[in-house]
């Protein structure tokens, strides 16, 4: 074969296409944490959260990929962004690094990720021993409204709530005292 | 609800009249002094003297437990309401009626909080009513703690020097010690499997295995042993009478201190005789150094309730050495003990708490010279002390006596010890009559008057309790031992 | 106790001489403090009573076939039988009868001596107290009711001796007193518990009978003996703890003349004659009884010979005597030693009571003094005093020279010279210093300057002459006792001998020359008395005060109360005391605190780790986690 | 392909750069950030088991929905909180804000 | 007629919709509010009891209803009721936002409730949340210049994080078992139990439960909640979250029951827990933060009964919680009337308390003793039983270090009773006006504190009920 042949081979170009996405993952994930300029931060968050869509893609499901991209980017973040432009915290001077703090950080981070590691290789993982392959969103579209019938009504009351808590705590409620 | 009351619930109405007192109190107006006052001692006279009826009532020929009031509280636990009285806690009843009711009588001249104080009072009396009927562990040990905690309040409000340490001091000491009595119930509880906190079910042999006897034993005896002023965790004992008002520290060092002793007796001896054997080597010991080290630091004390104090860990060492001979003798004497010296302490408060009311000081140096002053509370202090240090004919010399017998048999050389340490005893009380009462009538406290008669009637009290049992000591002995024989012959050999 | 026994006529007499005194103590306690005479007459009665029935017990029972004893069950705990009862043997009766008479004259005797002492009637409460203690302990069948008895005598005396409280030398007299003798009385009791323990119980007369050999061996009976000797020693004031009793003289005289005398302090050698056959089964206990006797004797009698005080002399005497008495029952001679006993304390009670007089009236204790203020005008108490040194000295045909010869012959009955040295030594010694006072108040030599102050202070001669008799009768009547008691020495013998079979190891006669030899040295003391304070123009300085080292040593008792004063302070004060009270302080007291500080120290630590620092607070919280997760892999 | 240690190695990842960043970043914005990433961490997780192991491929699909859910509404308290903070204390940095101590 | 199942969350939802109402008129009328209130949560206390008895399962067996979850709820509207009663002047609020106070906390009860008797993991956790959302929002309400924003933050983060864990540990969960219903891994995990993933899973589960009951190493938001947060909210906060807190780690818990590990990881957490509460307790000045650190160590209490794993174990923990909230309740009592304008109470500040009004006075002692565990207070019976249990399974050290414990939170507790009775104030504070319903109030409180503790018969034949109905 040639090259070109291998280059347009699938599956090589699914290991690259999920390379990239690996990369765009964790390079947007460093940037979300690392850089002291938040903007970067929530920049980087999204570049993050599109590769985790593409991940869910790679996991067969681009029904919930789409929903990241969404919701999380397309919700989540923006409010993000509005938050800081309605705080402009941007003109404050950024705070320092402590190397002694990130140090600390990295220990324990390290920590846990041993512990998730180990958790990951010991554990045998075996699939459950009848497996259905249904994966239409129809059929999750039934376990709403069946299964999660309960879940999704509270949904509602949650995200009243946290509106609610929203307006009240920032002070926008405009209600005049007595 | 099974039920079973052998008589008129004696115990029960003991147990009421003070908590009746204490509901009444509750309910008076705090200016209404005197009503209080009356009140109160009205139901103590009543705890008293039922109490003390109880101790002729019994009967001696049939012995065990009589009196007896059962009812079932807490069945998927196997709690009862169940009081009994036998020849051991009798005579604590007793002894604790008559601290009770001259102690309300010693503090008749107080004004300051009077309603709280004699709520508390009644509250701890309750208590210790409760541990020393109660027949139950698990009312034994809420008795128990209920008798502990309002000590807080009465030392820290009413008392005197560094009252708000001592009393921390005492109650954290003194609950540290359930601290190890609670596990120690549980585990006998857990252990026995019957499902039971009855002791008399507890007690048969064969329930508990040797080496559950002895841990369970060790448990109790420090427990309950801080409680008794065992050396070495005694230093609460001084600390707190120094600061207890009188009435306090009569009931304190009177009763109080025979608690700890007598939750040995009831729980760890009861229920863990074999325990008792094998730990008695060490009872033995500790109580040995009690008596002496009490009585070497008693000689150095300046203080005049710290000098009690002391002398009380030396007597308390005395019962703790009763105690550890497993004998017959040396039960009855340490009961005895337990006895005398409540009432001989009692006595001894009351008049430094007199001498201190009046005088404004217990500090040996700046008295002196009082008998000339106040010739009769001089004279209760010296009587109590002669009684403290061992003189025939006063109640506390047969305890002793019957005491070192036992103890210089199964520990010739402890018990030796322990004998010779009379003389020291005997030279740092001696010391303290002479500093504080005799030589040169003291000008500065000329002004002061003598106990009035009506101050005059607890002490008098005291004092016929002491000479009583002194003269006719079988009265107390032949009671205690329907008690303590039969502890001793079910002992396994 | 059943009441068939109030039917016998014994009984019930010797129940009434124990027991009217504690009702007579009680009564005044309880009702009569306030009434002087009332108090005082309520207790002589009670003696009174006490006397008469001791007399008709001694009379009825003089020839008593066997020891009676009734005991009634006083406390049994276990396997303790402690009863209370009577034992009447001739020692007893003789003891009852003795105690009583001196009791009941000394309280009348008192009547005038305590004349208007703020005290009175607490003062005749503790009398009686006395005399109940007393009484019982001397009819006491069982050594346990003796050893009770015997504390509260000591209890008595202590309260006696510190009468006069607000003096601090006599409260501190009266503490050392007691506590000295509960040192012995320590070992008493050790002795007793021994006893008790191997011998199964404290019957006297068991203890007495042979059982006692067969079932304690030679060693614990040793043992056991030494014990219960040191009783002896604490109450009898032998070496090494006589030193309380001269202080004890701090009390009011009648009270020395009673107790410290007469009674009290012979209940030691009556404790030794009581039990003399147990202590007789060991010999090395003997012996060593006897050299304790023989040192104290020793020391007392030099002590005696250079103090000032007079009512000292008596007290140092009176040491010396009991360790007189103490020799003759150790080497045996039971008679003698408790005839000693009986006679000492007819002319020892008359001596002191004669002093009495002296001091009462002359309001000072210093014989030189007295001397010189005329003490000689006194007639009848100086004519008693002189009879009765004479009695003490041991000069024929009084009391003291038939009981002194008695022992004398028991001493030349033992194997080794030495003891019977001691006593002829103890023999001089006891004629010159009793006569060195004898002689410096009949004789002082009244040199110009002191005639000055003679005129200045002339006693109280205020004194009504009524009270003066009160206090004259009794000596008239211990002075006819001490002339004639003597006389009764045979019969006495019979009476003692007649229930105890005790073997009167010294055979009489062959010692021909031995009364001669200690009458001689008797004068030789007297006339060495006589030379030195006696003859016109005497120095009226002993020769021992010529050697001041000597002097020194004698005045100081030997320096022993300045060892046991040092002792005391830097033993028993400085070191154990102070060192146990330091170690509570710091040590037990201090971990505890210490406890309770660190726990409030981490308390602070970890509040301040909630600084408010978010981040490291969760950076623990993960780390903890991951901990918690890791430690599934090593312990799960 | 990829195997389930691959994505369960990528879910954990992200939940510690998310831990680290949450421990490190003073910025208050900077932590819910950091919040949200550990939040994916699980939702990878989730999906991965799904696609993996799990009987019903749905299930995991629906919890990563909620969670997303759960995201938004947790964003929109910690935004109000953050600009209240930001009001009280002029400054969004967690370690200005450290009056509650002891 | 299965919907009757679920009347009491009906309820409450209801009682939400109309505060949510309320909260939409212009005008505020506190009195209105806190009528409504006291009204509601008393109807909601009547409607959990009587529903007490009711059994079964409702939405495709999420959610599950028995006489544990029953007890529970009933729990969790009592304390929802005596917070309501407290609010009578809601001073810490700002008179603005009172509608909307009682509607946050409504719907936190609503959670609670949810959250007892749900056993789907997906179920729990939204139950969870909500709970948590509730709170995040009550905390930061507080009025006047206070730290209340900076507790919410904390709070936030804290609790957040708490939840990520808690997600990932599900996930584990998921991923091991294949399935959510608890009764279904009951069923499975045993099998699993050597497996990490089943163990570490349901371990990083707890954290989020822990989170709420404030269990060391998830207990640092707690003090500064406490102190930072109105006082009826931190009283709600005390109370009955914490029960709910209780309820669902019991049903949790009992999924990893014969995994030694868990046991012991549990008793590690409870050791630290009672300690670093109690030691740090020691040095508080503020009563709200001093009762803060009491509330982390009496957690760990609580899991000594949880951790037996036996139903003496449960029913003890069940009796512990009822205790808890009562004695809770009534510190807050006297910490609401006497810190009257909202501020936060200092210890120092309840001098002279036992003149300016005995009645509080008494509550406080008791409730202090009953924290401390003396007899014949509830808190001593409640600590008794969950020693038995404790012993019962062996685990005789543990209850001696909670004995140890138990003495060392005497001392902090007889500082408050110390300042309540003997500690003279400067000046000479007025006598504080006590309503006739604040004295029945307190009267209720004091003879529920010493009639449980006396008679603890018939709540512990309940609770013991309950705890089988839960095995």
């Amino acid at each position: 074969m040639t090259p070109l042949q291998n280059f347009f081979n699938p599956t090589f170009l699914a290991q690259t296409a999920f390379a990239v996405i690996l990369i765009c993952t964790f390079a947007g994930a460093a940037i979300a944490v690392l850089p002291r300029n938040i903007l970067y931060n929530v920049l980087g968050l999204i570049l993050c959260l599109t590769g985790v869509a593409g991940i869910f893609l790679y996991l067969g499901s681009p029904f919930i990929a789409l929903m990241e991209l969404l919701i999380y980017v397309g919700a989540i973040c923006i409010s993000i962004v509005f938050a800081i432009m309605l705080s402009r915290p941007l003109h404050l001077s950024l705070p320092k690094r402590h190397l002694p703090k990130v140090a600390g950080a990295g220990g324990v981070a390290l920590l846990v990720f041993g512990v998730l590691v180990s958790i990951i290789f010991k554990t045998p993982w075996k699939p459950a021993d009848l497996r259905s392959g249904d994966w239409s969103v129809a059929t999750m579209g039934s376990y709403l409204l069946t299964r999660y019938d309960l879940v999704f009504e509270v949904m509602s009351i949650v995200l009243l709530v946290a509106i609610l808590g929203a307006i009240l705590i920032s002070g926008t409620s405009g209600r005049r005292s007595s | 609800m099974s039920m079973e009351f052998a008589t008129f619930p004696y115990l029960t109405a003991i147990l009421l009249s003070c908590i009746a007192g204490l509901l009444v109190i509750l309910f008076i107006p705090d200016e209404r002094q005197m009503l209080i006052k009356q009140v109160s001692l009205v139901s103590s006279g009543i705890a008293m003297v039922l109490s003390v009826y109880l101790f002729f009532a019994y009967d001696k020929g049939k012995g065990g437990l009589q009196f007896v009031e059962k009812v079932l509280w807490v069945d998927s636990l196997g709690i009862y309401y169940f009081n009994a009285v036998d020849g051991f806690s009798l005579p604590m009843l007793a002894l604790t009626g008559i601290v009770l009711f001259t102690g309300v009588l010693t503090m008749w001249e107080l004004t300051h909080r009077v309603k709280e104080f004699f709520a508390f009072t009644f509250l701890l009396v309750a208590g210790v009513f409760g541990v020393f009927m109660a027949m139950d562990l698990f009312f034994l040990f809420v008795w128990y703690d209920v008798s502990l905690f309002p000590m807080y309040p009465l030392i820290a409000i009413w008392g005197s020097t560094r009252k708000e340490y001592g009393a921390m001091k005492l109650t954290l000491y003194l609950l540290a010690g359930s601290a190890l009595i609670l596990p120690g119930i549980l585990y006998l509880f857990v252990k026995s499997g019957l499902n039971t906190f009855d002791v008399t079910a507890l007690m048969q042999p064969g329930v508990f295995t040797p080496f559950q006897q002895k841990f369970a034993f060790l448990l109790f005896y420090l427990g309950f042993g801080i409680l008794a002023g065992v050396w070495p965790f005694h230093t609460w004992s001084p600390v707190g009478h120094v600061a207890a008002p009188t009435a306090v520290s009569m009931i304190h060092a009177g009763v109080l201190m025979k608690l700890g002793a007598f939750g040995v007796l009831r729980v760890g001896i009861f229920l863990c005789p074999e325990g008792w054997q094998y730990w008695s080597q060490l009872m033995a010991l500790l109580a040995t150094c009690g008596i002496v080290y009490g009585a070497f630091v008693g000689l150095a004390q300046t203080d005049l309730k710290y000098v009690i104090g002391y002398s009380s860990v030396s007597h308390m060492g005395i019962v703790g050495l009763g105690l550890a001979t497993v004998t017959v003798d040396g039960l009855n004497g340490a009961v005895f003990q337990m006895f005398a010296h409540g009432v001989m302490t009692a006595l001894l408060f009351s008049s430094v708490g007199y001498i201190y009311e009046r005088t404004h000081t217990k500090m040996i140096p700046e008295l002196g010279g009082l008998s000339k002053v106040m010739p009769m509370a001089s004279s209760y202090f010296i009587i109590a002390a002669l009684a403290g240090i061992g003189v025939p004919c006063l109640a506390s010399f047969w305890a002793e006596l019957l005491v070192f017998i036992a103890s210089f048999r199964v520990y010739p050389v402890r018990g030796a010890l322990a004998i010779c340490a009379l003389v020291v005893s005997a030279l740092f009380m001696l010391r303290v009559v002479q500093r504080t009462f005799y030589g040169q009538k003291n000008e500065r406290l000329a002004h002061l008057k003598d106990v009035s008669f009506g101050l005059g009637i607890p002490r008098m009290i005291l004092v016929g309790v002491i000479v009583l049992f002194g003269l006719f000591p079988a009265l107390m002995v032949d009671l205690v031992q329907t008690a303590s024989l039969p502890l001793i012959q079910g002992l396994p050999r | 106790m059943n009441l068939a026994w109030t039917q016998d006529p014994n009984l019930l007499a010797a129940a009434l001489s124990a027991f009217t005194p504690f009702a007579s103590f009680a009564l005044i306690m309880l009702f009569t403090r306030s009434h002087a005479r009332l108090s005082a007459g309520i207790s002589i009665a009670a003696v009174g009573i006490s006397l008469a029935s001791a007399v008709f017990l001694l009379v009825r029972n003089w020839s008593l076939p066997a020891p009676i004893q009734i005991t009634g069950r006083w406390l049994i705990s276990g396997d303790i039988h402690i009863p209370i009862g009577f034992l009447l043997d001739p020692l007893s009766l003789l003891m009852l009868t003795i105690v009583a008479t001196i009791s009941c004259l000394v309280q009348v005797y008192s009547l005038a001596y305590m004349a208007g002492d703020p005290g009175f009637s607490r003062y005749y409460a503790f009398q009686s107290l006395f005399a109940w203690a007393m009484l019982t302990l001397s009819i006491s069948p069982t050594m346990i009711q003796l050893y009770i008895f015997w504390e509260l005598v000591g209890l008595a005396s202590y309260l006696l001796i510190g009468f006069w409280y607000e003096k601090f030398s006599a409260s501190e007299a009266g503490k050392k007193a007691f506590v000295m003798t509960r040192l012995g009385d320590i070992a008493f009791f050790l002795g007793l518990l021994l006893v008790l323990l191997h011998f199964g119980n404290l019957n006297i007369l068991d203890m007495n009978g042979p059982q006692a050999t067969e079932r304690l061996s030679p060693v614990l009976l040793t043992v056991s003996a030494l014990l219960i000797f040191g009783g002896v020693m604490g109450k009898s004031a032998q070496f090494p703890l006589l030193t309380w009793l001269p202080d004890a003289m701090e009390g009011p005289t009648p009270v020395s003349a009673l107790l410290h005398s007469a009674t009290m302090v012979a209940a030691g050698v009556y404790m030794f004659a009581r039990i003399f056959p147990f202590f007789s089964h060991s010999g090395n206990a003997m012996t060593v009884c006897l050299s304790i006797g023989t040192i104290t004797m020793l020391l007392s009698s030099t002590m005696a010979m250079v103090t000032r005080d007079i009512k000292q002399v008596w007290a140092y005497s009176t040491i010396s005597q009991l360790g007189f008495m103490v020799m003759g029952l150790a080497a045996g001679g039971y008679a003698a030693g408790v005839f000693h006993l009986t006679t000492h304390a007819g002319f020892k009670a008359l001596l002191f009571l004669c002093s009495g007089v002296f001091i009462h009236h002359y309001e000072t204790n210093d014989m030189f003094v007295i001397g010189r203020h005329g003490g000689r005008g006194l007639l009848i108490p100086m004519i008693c005093m002189t009879l009765a040194s004479a009695a003490l000295s041991g000069l024929p045909p009084l009391s003291g020279f038939f009981s002194k010869e008695a022992i004398m012959g028991v001493l030349a009955g033992q194997r080794n010279p030495i003891w019977l040295a001691a006593g002829l030594m103890g023999a001089f010694l006891t004629a010159y210093y009793s006569f060195r006072l004898i002689f410096i108040i009949l004789r002082p030599n009244l040199s110009e300057k002191v005639r000055a102050e003679t005129h200045g202070g002339h006693g109280k001669g205020h004194h009504a002459a009524g009270l003066y008799w009160v206090m004259a009768w009794p000596l008239i009547i211990l002075a006819a006792v001490t002339l004639v008691l003597g006389f009764f020495q045979g019969p006495l013998e019979v009476f003692l001998s007649g229930s105890q079979t005790v073997s009167e190891s010294h055979g009489t006669g062959h010692h021909a020359w031995l009364p001669i030899a200690a009458v001689g040295l008797a004068l030789a003391g007297t006339g060495l008395a006589w030379l030195e304070f006696g003859r016109n123009g005497a120095a009226q300085v002993g020769f021992v005060e010529r050697l001041p080292a000597l002097r020194a040593l004698f005045a100081n008792r030997w320096y022993l109360d300045h060892l046991y004063r040092r002792l005391l302070d830097y033993v028993i004060y400085g070191t154990i005391s102070n060192l146990f009270t330091r170690n509570d302080r710091r040590v037990i007291d201090g971990a505890i605190d210490g406890m309770c500080r660190a726990t409030i120290g981490s308390g602070r630590l970890l509040s301040f780790v909630q600084s408010g620092m978010l981040q490291y607070n969760l950076m623990v919280m993960f780390a903890a986690l991951a901990l918690v997760a890791l430690g599934f892999y090593f312990l799960g | 392909m990829n195997s389930l240690t691959t994505y369960l190695f990528i879910a954990a990842a992200l939940f510690i750069i998310g831990i680290f960043g949450l421990l490190q970043r003073r910025s208050l914005i900077g932590m819910l950030i950091a919040i949200e990433l550990m939040l994916n961490g699980a939702s990878v997780n989730f999906m991965a088991f799904n696609r993996f192991l799990a009987p019903d491929p749905i299930i995991g699909q629906v919890y990563t929905l909620f969670i997303m859910g759960f995201a938004a509404a947790e964003t929109a308290i910690a935004l109000s909180i953050i600009i209240a903070v930001f009001r009280r204390i002029h400054s969004i940095n967690i370690e200005q804000a450290r009056d509650l101590r002891g | 007629m299965t919907w009757t199942l679920f009347i009491p969350e009906l309820y409450f939802a209801l009682t939400a919709a109309v505060f949510f109402g309320l909260s939409l008129t212009a005008q505020p009328n506190l009195r209105r509010d806190y009528l409504s209130g006291v009204f509601l949560a008393a109807g909601g206390l009547v409607v959990t009891l009587a529903s007490l008895r009711l059994e079964g399962m409702l939405f495709f067996e999420a959610y599950r209803v028995d006489l544990f979850s029953q007890v529970f709820k009933v729990l969790v509207a009592a304390g929802f009721f005596l917070v309501v009663c407290l609010c009578s002047e809601l001073t810490g609020i700002d008179e603005r936002h009172h509608s909307e106070f009682f509607l946050f906390l409504t719907t936190c009860t609503l959670a609670m409730m949810m959250l007892v008797s749900s056993v789907e993991l997906l179920t729990i956790y939204i139950a969870l949340e909500l709970s948590s959302y509730s709170l995040y929002v009550l905390v930061p309400l507080r009025t006047g210049e206070g730290v209340d924003v900076e507790a919410g933050i904390k709070y936030f983060m804290v609790g957040a994080s708490a939840s990520a864990v808690m997600l990932f540990g599900l996930s584990y969960l998921f991923g091991v078992a294949h399935t959510t219903y608890v009764a279904e891994l009951i069923r499975v995990l045993p099998g699993l139990i050597t497996s990490p993933a089943a163990v570490l899973g349901l371990i990083l589960t707890l954290c989020g439960f822990f989170f709420k009951l404030a269990v060391f190493p998830f207990h640092y938001w707690a003090p500064d909640v406490y102190q930072g947060a109105a006082n009826q909210v931190t009283a709600y906060i005390a109370t009955a979250s914490k029960v709910a807190a209780v309820a669902i780690i019991m049903r949790m818990a009992s999924l990893g029951g014969d995994s030694t590990y868990l046991v012991h990881a549990l008793v590690a957490l409870s050791i630290c827990s009672m300690t670093l509460g109690n030691l740090a307790a020691i040095v508080q000045k503020d009563l709200k933060r001093l009762l803060a650190y009491s509330s982390i160590s009496h957690a760990g209490y609580v899991l000594i009964g949880i951790l037996s794993m036996s139903p003496t174990g449960y029913a003890s923990a069940i009796f512990y919680a009822l205790a808890y909230l009562v004695m809770n309740l009534s510190c807050f009592l006297v910490v609401v009337k006497v810190a009257a304008d909202g501020s936060d109470l200092q210890i120092a500040q309840l001098a002279g308390l036992h003149r300016r009004s005995p009645i509080l006075a008494m509550v406080l002692m008791l409730a202090a003793f009953g924290l401390a565990g003396i007899p014949p207070t509830v808190g001593f019976t409640g600590k008794f039983l969950v020693f038995a249990a404790a012993v019962e399974k062996g685990y005789l050290w543990l209850v001696i270090v909670a004995m140890v414990n138990a003495t060392i939170s005497l001392y902090y507790y007889i500082l408050v009773v110390k300042a309540a009775y003997l500690a003279e104030p400067e000046g000479n504070p007025p006598r504080l006006k006590i309503s006739a319903a604040t004295r029945v109030l307190a009267g209720v409180l004091v003879t529920i504190m010493v009639a449980a503790g006396i008679f603890p018969h018939r709540i512990l034949e309940v609770a013991r009920a309950a705890a089988r109905s839960l095995m």
